[in-house]
């Protein structure tokens, strides 16, 4: 631009007008964008510096702020609303099998050991499923049983009473209000009837090891 | 590649000059002929011709300026699409129909209402083409607006959460110290012969036996040690062989009780007496 | 955990606050963003609706407008400063007149069957043109007629309606007056009122034909 210069406000759109373009050029590019890339950009005569600077002005304390990057200026998120880039997708799972049952030994005998678990269950009890049940935050550890070895009982927590909705553990309806309740809709098989039973209890072993190893690899976030 | 002009909807005429610009000049025909997206595209410009509203076209005029259109791609052995010369042979029946006093014996609709359609037809394809124009003149993104040209990635979490109902924990409580009480039912069927199986296997043996033979000797290999196994392999086999008794193709005969149950084919006719 | 619920005013932002998340959710984002999915993102207690309209007050007549998109919304550029986004403009993919036309008969006659197209346009519908719509992601596949053949319908999506700029298909141009002249009725044709369409369903060869006519003249603008 030679001299002499025209005279911009003669020609140039008024600031707010200016303020306008800048807001769109700044909003739209795909980088930080210099003064002089928007001078280029703008009609003739208008005045970069003073509407990026009148617009920073009135982003201040808004969501997003004009910031100025390198020799640059950009819009960025407000640094304080940073936590609203995160959403949180929950997902929702059904309990295993064996975590369930764990779960109910659990809150019908507790405090109770791993060993009476699986003394009840009829299978061993993996690892990984009480470590589940403990970091969902629905069973922890209790008082170590004043028996021989001293194993370490569980019990269940405030947070499962909750999601269950029960005041107390005891208030877990009995076997026979189970069956009142149909939940035991159990038709004995008359004697006669009965035949040679195939030992199904192995399959439940299997199904147990292969629940664990799901659970083991799934609670990684 | 130049439509033909709206108001000169005709094929050009061919210059009678030197045979190349001939053959350039029937070329350019053939393209104009191809710039038409079907018949009904070509009417509508046809239709536009006559300069009034679509809806009082007069069909019958522009049936004969189709029938014409066609008329001189023919002349100028331009092959027209199977789809246009339809519509030509469907334009001059209705050219026809207009054209006669109309036949109380027919059936369908007058020829009127199939001029009216067709003409509904020709309005509401302008009318489309002229939306679309209108449609690619908004205001388009990456045109005339633009998205944000930094978007911000959204750090994605997941988070798990547990389904288990109050139901779900009494189940399976319930499973657990009910599990000695009751089994579900089970029926082995490894170590059973059914009467079917036997059945099945007899019809295809007794035709051999035309002599007394002991049942015993009918029991399936693998069916004759195990007694549970034999047990249920003989009583099968002699069930079938009560039914095929019953059916008349074979005899059976016990000397005494427990002796052995022997069998033979009924005797035939043709068998020496 | 039942009864009472906690008032949510009690706890959320005041609205300004709101206001300021909402803008830097939508600002953040390139597509549009659901209400829902900003209600899933702000505190819980929080007007998500309100805070975005009062928001789409505040940007009225600025170089970037708060539009509506469907169920969406979304941050864009003003139209009038499209002459300062050369830099930004998007070399558009060259559509066909027949894809055009086609796309115009779907939005205005949604939701439509490949049938009914076929009958508007004289001609039979090709493939790749309905795939080219539905990979560009303007249109999609509806439900069935619920006619003889159970057909597929096709209606146009919020990508669409993104591109074009309208809040809803309600908000395409010239719809009411199209309407009023009953060109957008579905008029069930009697059989012999129809004029011929020579190709049937899905006859490829045909279809074929028609295409190669439309690529020698439609592929300039």
């Amino acid at each position: 631009m030679t001299d002499p210069a025209p005279r911009p406000a003669d020609h140039a759109p008024p600031l707010p007008q200016q303020m306008r373009m800048v807001e769109a050029i700044l909003f739209a590019s795909g980088q930080p964008v210099t003064l002089r890339e928007i001078e280029a950009r703008l009609p003739p005569g208008c005045d970069p510096l003073g509407a990026v600077e009148e617009l920073r002005r009135a982003y201040a304390g808004r969501g997003v702020v004009l910031e100025r990057v390198g020799d640059g200026y950009a819009f960025r998120t407000a640094p304080d609303l940073s936590f609203l880039m995160q959403a949180e997708t929950v997902e929702q799972r059904r309990l295993s099998r064996a975590a369930i049952e764990t779960l109910a030994i659990i809150a019908y005998h507790q405090p109770v050991t791993r060993a009476e678990i699986e003394d009840i269950r009829g299978v061993a009890v993996n690892r990984g499923t009480l470590d589940q049940l403990i970091e969902m935050g629905w069973v922890r550890v209790g008082r170590r049983r004043m028996t021989p070895g001293r194993p370490a009982t569980f019990v269940v927590t405030e947070v499962f009473l909750d999601h269950f909705g029960l005041e107390s553990a005891r208030d877990l309806p009995g076997l026979a209000e189970l069956r009142a309740a149909g939940l035991l809709d159990s038709r004995p098989v008359a004697p006669g009837l009965h035949m040679p039973l195939v030992p199904g209890d192995g399959d439940d072993d299997i199904a147990v090891v292969h629940d664990a190893f799901d659970l083991s690899k799934d609670d990684r976030p | 590649m130049a439509r033909l002009p709206a108001d000169i909807p005709y094929l050009r005429p061919v210059p009678d000059a030197d045979t190349v610009a001939r053959r350039q000049a029937d070329e350019l025909l053939i393209v104009d002929v191809d710039g038409y997206e079907g018949p009904l595209d070509l009417l509508l410009t046809l239709a536009r011709t006559q300069k009034v509203d679509l809806m009082r076209i007069s069909v019958l005029e522009l049936a004969q300026q189709y029938l014409d259109f066609v008329e001189q791609a023919r002349t100028l052995r331009i092959e027209l699409a199977a789809d246009y010369l339809v519509m030509a042979a469907w334009l001059a029946f209705l050219k026809s129909r207009l054209l006669l006093p109309p036949d109380p014996e027919t059936e369908g609709p007058s020829a009127e209402d199939m001029a009216a359609h067709l003409a509904f037809q020709l309005e509401r394809l302008g009318a489309m083409r002229q939306a679309a124009a209108r449609l690619m003149g908004c205001n388009r993104l990456g045109i005339d607006r633009f998205a944000r040209g930094m978007p911000e990635t959204v750090a994605r979490t997941r988070r798990m959460e547990w389904q288990a109902g109050l139901i779900d924990l009494m189940r399976a409580y319930a499973r657990l110290r009910t599990r000695d009480e009751f089994r579900p039912y089970a029926f082995d069927r490894r170590d059973v012969f059914t009467m079917e199986q036997a059945l099945d296997r007899l019809r295809g043996l007794v035709g051999e036996a035309a002599d007394w033979t002991d049942l015993a000797a009918y029991l399936p290999d693998g069916w004759q040690s195990q007694p549970g196994r034999r047990r249920s392999a003989t009583a099968a086999t002699f069930a079938a062989s009560l039914e095929l008794a019953r059916q008349g193709r074979i005899e059976l005969r016990q000397t005494d009780a427990f002796a052995p149950i022997r069998l033979r084919r009924k005797p035939l006719d043709s068998d020496p007496p």
